[in-house]
């Protein structure tokens, strides 16, 4: 579902990378001075703000909010299928649990899945990737083999057969949803390295004798930043998303506060049939918030990176900054960067 | 090989098949052929040609960027292919040095220009510590003429012009203190205006620093401009080599010619070109016998498109490879002729 | 011709790796399928020991060493023999997944070929229109639509349209008063039963293919032969579908023909939640029942399809795209 | 445009205008996106269309619509022997198969069915059936001595056939003979009266047709032949019909023209239907009933949960210190809130269960003073001293073991089955209130499994075993017959390792005696030995789920009529089944469905064993 979302970001930035060799996508976020590049554009899109504010909101739920919640989410306080009350915003649930303990305690298992496993499949992806696409040859023939078959092994008939197999548990979760999900960001990775390694700065670098790893880790992977943080992005809202799911099936912990589970009990106990709709509310809308935000800060790195989906009031905002032309055409305002003399 | 001479760098026969990447296709791009030249010390040996003629491939195989098919690289009397089969050393890096043709991509957009040039110093230990490192980043990019150097260490790509840009170049090259130079097209990006500039650069550095350069261009006015010896390549192969200022008097090969032909020339006014050439450069995938240029040549000969021709010598240090020259087979091989005297 | 070799040597190697991670899998996890069945056999009570071999047996479950068991599994694999399934008994697998395929594949199709078509021509659109109204709202909404987790969206739906309001039925492929045959009211039953798990499905899968095609149009807009046709002086439709669209479809339809083989697993929440008797259900429900057998027959199934839907995409697209041939 | 082409081709085709190929090809011309196109326009109207003619058909047939099985699709199999795990359409046992005595777990009692009666010789050594006569199976052949022997030999001869509870009793059997064509003996090579209830519960199938049978084993019965009720009307993946036998040999019965069985493949589709009033009986757990199903419709919706299922416990480890201390597991006990437990998580569907561990089913043979042993009532301070007596003292908030470590244990629990997972949960709490901690472990239920049978667990929730009798409880939890050691998975009961020499004692003694008052004496000997050694603690009776909905029919167990269970896996469904009736019509000197006969009486074998010849 989301996946597709990311398929297309990744695709485009891919592609960006290939038509747009000298374009700010490789300009890495390195030094404060450098912010107002891509950085400093994304904080100027109303999409990236929207989105990074979503998420910070969450992450900030999620860090601090167990101090802050009025109940141990695990604790039976009151009669169950409450509606929203003063001493219970949202409710209580089919226990008497109450439902805004366990939204935002919910939080924190969530985002840690979610960004434990965007990490992790973040690294694989780059090693891997990177592996692949910078040593060419057999060992990519076999890479590349080897990402294609588990790209093109369906994901989630899998990850259900595994999280069958595994006790349930948050690690379980974590393992599973890491095996199925690094492949994509290998594969971005792979072409994206593929067409690096062929630049002059990387023959340069050769030429003065650097090493195949420092090459690869110091003059490579910085041009691809914004490639990894979109993947790592992509990443943390599949994670989000597969293990709500797995916990949705009964897959999981039940006894782990998360929204996945908070969703399963809501179920378990025929939320919908009594009119409790306040137990499905948030955490549902929680995980769709949280994928809306990474989808949009993701959906600005692609435009902010890829000059040519830029709009026109964007461009026309980094006009007014810097001195630069503009080549009026229907579909693309392309900003050439006046930097020659 | 002449004794009297000191050769830097002697190339002998060296060749270069891509396969086409198929993995049932046999056919192979016969990117460089048979070539052999030599660089005398504190001297500028120039190889011109059209782009695709293979004289970037020729660089960067003496650079060891890619491993030739077959043939020799001689550098101080050694065959560095022979003797550093896996990869070129790093005395040998140190020693042979590349300045690439495209300004904007030889420089990692990731990187400020002190960390570009501080890496080969700080790889081929040629400072100790940190204070002399700084000291020296400064002083080579005061000596390509990028001052004020201590603001200029600390800018990205980005932030240079092209010809600014290429200066950095050429300070990285040098920071190793190397004993050649392979500058591939190292003007052809920039402004014409700033050109002269380069070029004067890598004059300068010949004369006084004792380095030698091998010159690739595909103008051949600036090679009479800057080169003592020009070699002129034509679809992977040598065609000719003489004297840089006889070669642009007294030109031999129809190739060459229409070279010179293509340059205004501001004495001999408007006038058309007598050569014109006609047909396309031949396919490099497994070339017919017969001289390559036979198709566009204006002297051609049925023997051209059976037989290729040998190196004739017809003057001092002026050898040609055409069939309008000597009897075919009995001319002396071009190495020899072409020891620039 | 050798490109097509090279992707036909490559599905083969991906055929048979999924086959040995299908067979290796459950045999490398705690429970393997020797022992669930035993487990199973025995929480129903006081079983002798002969009984429980010969139940085994006829279960197919076998005690001979992994890499014999291996090459047999690979034999009847590709004899179309999946075994017996334990939940289903005495029923092949074959003959349980027969029983679904059908309602997948008329569900999931439908429902892939109009998400695919209203998100293609809104992307068109979109980015025809570049920064129009449309075109800032349309994304931002449905990437929202695509983040919503299905498996909460759709019993919403349900619960709403088929239980509160009663206008689609709430369960099944089509009424159970109906057998299946040819007739008018059969059609419109099965239709009737498509519309909400078809609708729930497009929902949150409509964004996918707006973005993509929005940001493959916008690449091809700026191409020079597209300001040619403009220049030419053609009708705007005629250059946003002649010219633009036609030509975004290519690299929208390798992701047209990845979704195509995903369909079969993708149906597994819809079908769980809008009680549709496909594949994803008896997915889940092998699961549940710790039907390995039929576990397995499924994955091998839904994997072949993905294969193979990427296989024929592959020769499709030299055909259209002769760029590719020269690999 | 396009529906009313399909529309109209469809209408060539059902008036044989066109052939099937003809109409496959004029829809492909019409291309895929017909189905599509009319799908906007066609379904509002369709759909509710075929909603009013689904209603209509069913009601004009009358049938009684009914759930049992959670499918998705149903595959066509009446193999009511089959092996166990198989995929058995429900029905097939007591429904379309009948069985010699329908046992009423809820009055205690065996109602006579294809027997009329039964019974021990005096060593209890021979169990003799008499069978009904005058019955045929519903292709119109005789029932006979020769169908029971003849089944029971298959069972013998096949080791994957589970039948229904019969192979248990063949442990004890020797042969199966016939005496006379209504006249059965099993010969008892090992005395176990409790068999009695196994083989009276053993369906019956007909000799004349699986004699011709293959394999029992794959066969699937597409067609079943049987004494019930009901016959095979109409099968397909998403439904089956069954339609009354005309010639039941109960005259007058069933009273209602068929039963409908359409596939739920969930309990949200199955909930749905309950509240939509599309199905008249199920059993099904649905939580908080009278707020979610009968406030609906309290006229006519309505449930029956009789606390007669299993106990569900909480089992601790015999061989792993320091459960092997009677005191400790009764302290463990005490600290149990089972109110909670079965208000929370069992919506107060049942109630807290007694120091004998027994169900509702034995309220009437329950021991007065075994039953009041007072450790299953919450005493956090008794359950404090207890433990405290036995040395496991308190550091900062938890105890420490004897192997001094903190007292702290996995509480196992299958993954998925929500309500033991809850009840874990709140046992978890309340175990912290006297220094025990519990961390609840969801596993598979394979890997759950394993672990109990292994012994490799210290605490977890569990079922109870119950049959007929008291026996199972017994010899499942205290007795040497179901001991294994630490490490053997043939554990498949006895998990907590517990043995009692007074109890096996006990256990012989009342299985060879077959006068029910005498062996109910035995084992109140054995809830006695219970009371006191507390093998676990049990938290509640299984309630038995039962639902049903009175627009249509009437005549179901309810709480006011309690004449069974109203759960319809069970063989009282026969029972039910024979006694519902259309809504408003009561049938005159309408009565739950009980077969004359004499039931379980003494049955002198000699006669016949001497003169016995073994059947085919």
């Amino acid at each position: 579902m989301s996946s597709s979302l990311n398929t297309t970001l990744s695709n485009a930035q891919t592609e960006a990378a290939a038509t747009s060799p000298e374009g700010p996508k490789n300009q890495p976020v390195r030094k404060a001075k450098r912010a107002s590049g891509v950085v400093g554009l994304l904080l100027q899109n109303r999409k990236a703000s929207i989105g990074a504010f979503i998420v910070v909101f969450y992450v900030l739920v999620a860090a601090i909010g167990p101090y802050l919640v009025p109940y141990d989410p695990t604790e039976i306080v009151a009669r169950r299928h409450m509606p929203p009350s003063w001493e219970h915003w949202f409710g209580t649930d089919g226990y008497g649990k109450d439902v805004l303990s366990q939204t935002v305690v919910g939080a924190r298992s969530s985002l840690a899945t979610g960004f434990i496993v965007g990490a992790i499949v973040t690294v694989i992806g780059i090693l891997i990737g990177m592996t692949a696409g910078y040593m060419r040859g057999r060992v990519d023939d076999f890479l590349s083999t080897v990402i294609n078959i588990v790209l093109i092994i369906p994901g989630l008939p899998l990850l259900i057969v595994l999280a069958a197999f595994l006790p349930a548990g948050f690690w379980s979760i974590i393992f599973v949803l890491s095996v199925t999900g690094w492949a994509w960001g290998a594969r971005v990775l792979r072409s994206q390295t593929m067409s690096l390694r062929e630049k002059d700065f990387v023959a340069s670098a050769v030429t003065v004798g650097e090493g195949k790893l420092r090459i690869m880790l110091r003059e490579i992977l910085p041009n691809m930043m914004s490639i990894v943080v979109a993947g790592f992005f992509g990443a943390v809202n599949y994670a989000i998303g597969a293990q709500a799911g797995l916990e949705f099936l009964g897959l999981g912990n039940p006894s782990n506060i998360s929204w996945g589970n908070n969703l399963y009990w809501a179920q378990n106990n025929s939320a919908m049939l009594v009119g409790a709709w306040w137990t499905l509310i948030p955490s549902g809308l929680s995980i769709a918030l949280v994928a809306f935000g990474f989808s949009m800060i993701n959906y600005a790195i692609d435009e902010v990176t890829n000059p040519r989906l830029r709009s026109q009031r964007q461009t026309a905002q980094i006009l007014k900054g810097q001195p630069a032309k503009v080549r009026k055409s229907r579909a693309t305002p392309v900003l050439m960067e006046g930097t020659e003399g | 090989m002449s004794e009297q001479r000191d050769l830097v760098l002697d190339v002998q026969h060296l060749t270069k098949h891509f396969p086409m990447g198929g993995m049932r296709d046999a056919r192979k791009v016969h990117a460089v052929e048979d070539v052999t030249f030599s660089i005398p010390r504190t001297e500028i040996v120039t190889l011109v040609g059209e782009s695709g003629s293979g004289k970037s491939t020729t660089a960067r195989l003496i650079s060891r960027l890619i491993e030739p098919t077959s043939g020799e690289v001689i550098y101080n009397g050694t065959d560095v292919l022979k003797s550093q089969p896996r990869g070129a050393s790093l005395d040998y890096r140190g020693d042979v040095q590349m300045v690439f043709q495209d300004p904007f991509g030889s420089l990692n957009p990731a990187h400020t220009i002190g960390y570009h040039i501080e890496r080969p110093l700080l790889i081929h230990k040629k400072v100790s510590g940190r204070k002399e490192l700084r000291e020296r980043v400064l002083d080579l990019l005061n000596t390509v003429g990028l001052g004020p150097a201590e603001e200029t260490a600390e800018k990205f790509p980005y932030e240079l012009s092209g010809g600014q840009r290429q200066r950095v170049g050429f300070a990285r090259a040098l920071s190793v203190e190397p004993k050649v130079i392979l500058a591939d097209e190292p003007v052809s990006m920039l402004d014409v205006s700033i050109r002269v500039g380069v070029l004067n650069l890598m004059k300068r550095l010949a004369d006084d620093s004792g380095l030698s350069f091998l010159y690739i261009t595909h103008d051949i006015a600036s090679a009479r401009y800057i080169s003592d010896h020009t070699n002129v390549m034509y679809a992977g192969r040598m065609v000719e080599g003489a004297p840089s200022d006889e070669l642009v008097h007294e030109p031999a090969h129809p190739y060459t010619r229409l070279l010179l032909s293509a340059v205004p020339n501001p004495h001999a006014g408007l006038r058309t070109q007598e050569t014109v050439a006609r047909g396309e450069i031949p396919s490099l995938i497994d070339p017919p016998p017969g001289c390559p240029f036979a198709a566009r040549c204006p002297h051609v000969m049925p023997v051209c498109r059976e037989v290729m021709p040998n190196a004739v010598t017809i003057a001092p240090n002026h050898w040609v490879r055409c069939h309008l020259y000597g009897d075919g087979g009995v001319s002396p091989l071009p190495t020899a002729a072409n020891s620039v005297g | 011709m050798s490109y097509i070799i090279r992707r036909a040597i490559f599905y083969l190697i991906a055929a048979w790796a999924s086959i040995t991670l299908n067979f290796f899998l459950p045999r490398m996890m705690p429970g393997d399928p020797g022992s669930v069945l035993l487990a199973k056999l025995r929480g129903q009570g006081d079983i002798r020991p002969e009984t429980i071999e010969a139940m085994m047996k006829a279960y197919g479950v076998s005690d001979d060493p992994l890499i014999v068991q291996y090459f047999g599994y690979m034999r009847n694999i590709l004899r179309g023999e999946f075994g017996v399934s334990t939940s289903w008994f005495p029923a092949a697998v074959s003959e349980v997944i027969r029983t679904g395929l059908i309602w997948t594949i008329i569900l999931m199709g439908t429902a892939l070929l109009i998400s695919f078509g209203i998100g293609s021509v809104l992307g068109v659109i979109g980015a025809w229109k570049r920064g129009s109204w449309m075109d800032n709202v349309t994304p931002p909404v449905f990437v929202f639509l695509g983040s919503l987790p299905y498996f909460w969206i759709a019993p919403l739906l349900l619960f709403a349209f088929a239980f509160h309001f009663n206008w689609f039925p709430a369960r099944h492929a089509y009424n159970t008063d109906l057998s299946p045959n040819f007739s008018w009211s059969f059609i419109s039953s099965v239709i009737g039963h498509m519309i909400l798990p078809v609708i729930s499905i497009v929902i949150v899968s409509i964004g996918g293919w707006l973005l993509g095609m929005r940001n493959t149009m916008i690449a091809i807009l700026s191409e020079d032969y597209v300001t040619m046709a403009e220049a030419k002086g053609l009708g705007s439709r005629r250059v946003m579908f002649g010219y633009g669209a036609r030509n975004a479809m290519l690299p929208t339809l390798t992701s047209f023909g990845m979704s195509l083989g995903f369909i079969l697993s993708g149906s597994l929440f819809t079908e769980m939640v809008f009680a549709y008797p496909g594949l994803g259900y008896l997915l889940i429900s092998s699961v549940r029942n710790l039907d390995y057998p039929l576990m397995q027959g499924l994955f091998m199934m839904i994997t072949f399809a993905v294969l193979i839907a990427n296989f024929i995409i592959d020769i499709l697209y030299v055909r259209l795209d002769p760029r590719i041939r020269e690999g | 445009m396009r529906e009313s082409k399909i529309l109209s081709i469809v209408q060539d085709f059902e008036q044989g205008k066109i052939s099937r190929r003809e109409l496959g090809k004029r829809f492909a011309v019409l291309g895929a996106g017909a189905s599509v196109a009319s799908l906007a326009v066609a379904t509002g109207s369709a759909t509710l269309g075929a909603r009013l003619v689904a209603a209509q058909s069913a009601s004009e047939k009358g049938y009684l619509t009914c759930n049992n099985e959670q499918q998705a699709t149903y595959i066509q199999n009446f193999n009511p022997l089959g092996p166990a795990g198989g995929s058995i359409r429900w029905l097939s046992q007591f429904g379309i198969y009948e069985q010699l005595f329908v046992w009423n777990a809820l009055t205690n009692t065996a109602t006579p069915w294809l027997a009329t009666s039964w019974g021990f010789n005096a060593d209890s050594s021979v169990l003799t059936f008499k069978l009904r006569e005058g019955i045929t199976w519903n292709d119109g052949e005789a029932f006979n001595a020769d169908d029971v022997v003849y089944t029971w030999k298959l069972l013998q001869s096949n080791d994957s056939l589970a039948g229904n509870g019969g192979r248990t009793a063949l442990q004890n059997i020797d042969d199966i003979v016939k005496v006379d064509d209504y006249t059965v003996q099993f010969l008892f090579h090992t005395i176990n009266t409790t068999s009695v209830y196994e083989v009276g519960g053993q369906v019956i199938v007909p000799e004349h047709i699986w004699s011709t049978v293959d394999d029992p084993v794959t066969f699937t019965n597409e067609t079943p032949v049987g004494t019930g009720a009901w016959m095979l009307d109409r099968f397909e993946a998403q439904i089956y019909e069954l339609k009354a036998n005309e010639n039941y040999w109960q005259e007058g019965r069933p009273y209602i023209p068929g039963l409908r069985m359409p596939a739920f493949p969930s309990n949200d589709s199955i909930y749905l239907a309950w509240l939509n009033g599309e199905v008249d009986w199920g059993g099904n757990f649905i939580p908080d009933i009278d707020n979610v199903y009968v406030a609906k419709d309290p006229d006519h919706f309505g449930y029956f949960f009789p606390s007669t299922g299993a106990v569900v416990a909480l089992y601790m480890n015999h061989e792993v210190a320091p459960f092997d201390d009677p005191n400790v597991r009764k302290a463990v006990s005490m600290a149990l809130d089972r109110d909670q437990i079965v208000n929370i998580a069992m919506y107060d569907y049942t109630h807290p269960a007694d120091t004998t561990g027994l169900s509702d089913a034995f309220d009437s043979v329950k021991d007065e003073e075994a039953k009041n042993a007072g450790w299953t009532t919450r005493n956090v301070d008794e359950a404090n001293r207890l433990l405290d007596e036995a040395g496991l003292t308190k550091d900062g908030d938890w105890r420490v073991g004897p192997d001094g470590n903190k007292m702290s244990y996995e509480l196992n629990v299958v993954s998925g089955w929500s309500d033991w997972v809850q009840s874990c949960e709140l046992m978890a709490g309340h175990l912290k209130e006297v220094g025990i901690e519990a961390v609840v472990t969801p596993y598979d239920y394979t890997p759950w499994f394993e672990r109990l049978s292994l012994g490799n667990f210290t605490m977890t929730i569990g079922w109870g075993f119950q049959g007929p009798t008291q026996l199972n409880h017994f010899r499942s939890l205290m007795s040497e017959r179901s001991y294994y050691p630490i490490g053997d998975n043939r554990a498949g009961e006895n998990w907590i390792r517990s043995k009692d020499a007074d109890v096996d004692a006990l256990i012989d003694q009342a299985m060879a005696v077959s006068d029910t008052e005498e062996q109910n004496a035995i084992f109140a000997q054995m809830q006695k030995r219970f009371a006191e050694l507390a093998p676990c603690a049990p938290l509640f009776p299984g309630p038995m789920w039962g639902q049903f909905n009175t627009q249509r029919f009437e005549g179901f167990p309810n709480k006011d009529d309690q004449y069974s269970e109203l759960s319809p896996w069970q063989a009282i469904l026969a029972i039910i089944l024979n006694t519902v009736y259309p809504a408003g019509s009561q049938p005159d000197g309408w009565a739950p469905a009980a077969p004359e006969g004499e039931g379980n009486v003494p049955m002198e074998a000699d006669p016949y064993t001497s003169s016995a010849t073994p059947a085919a």
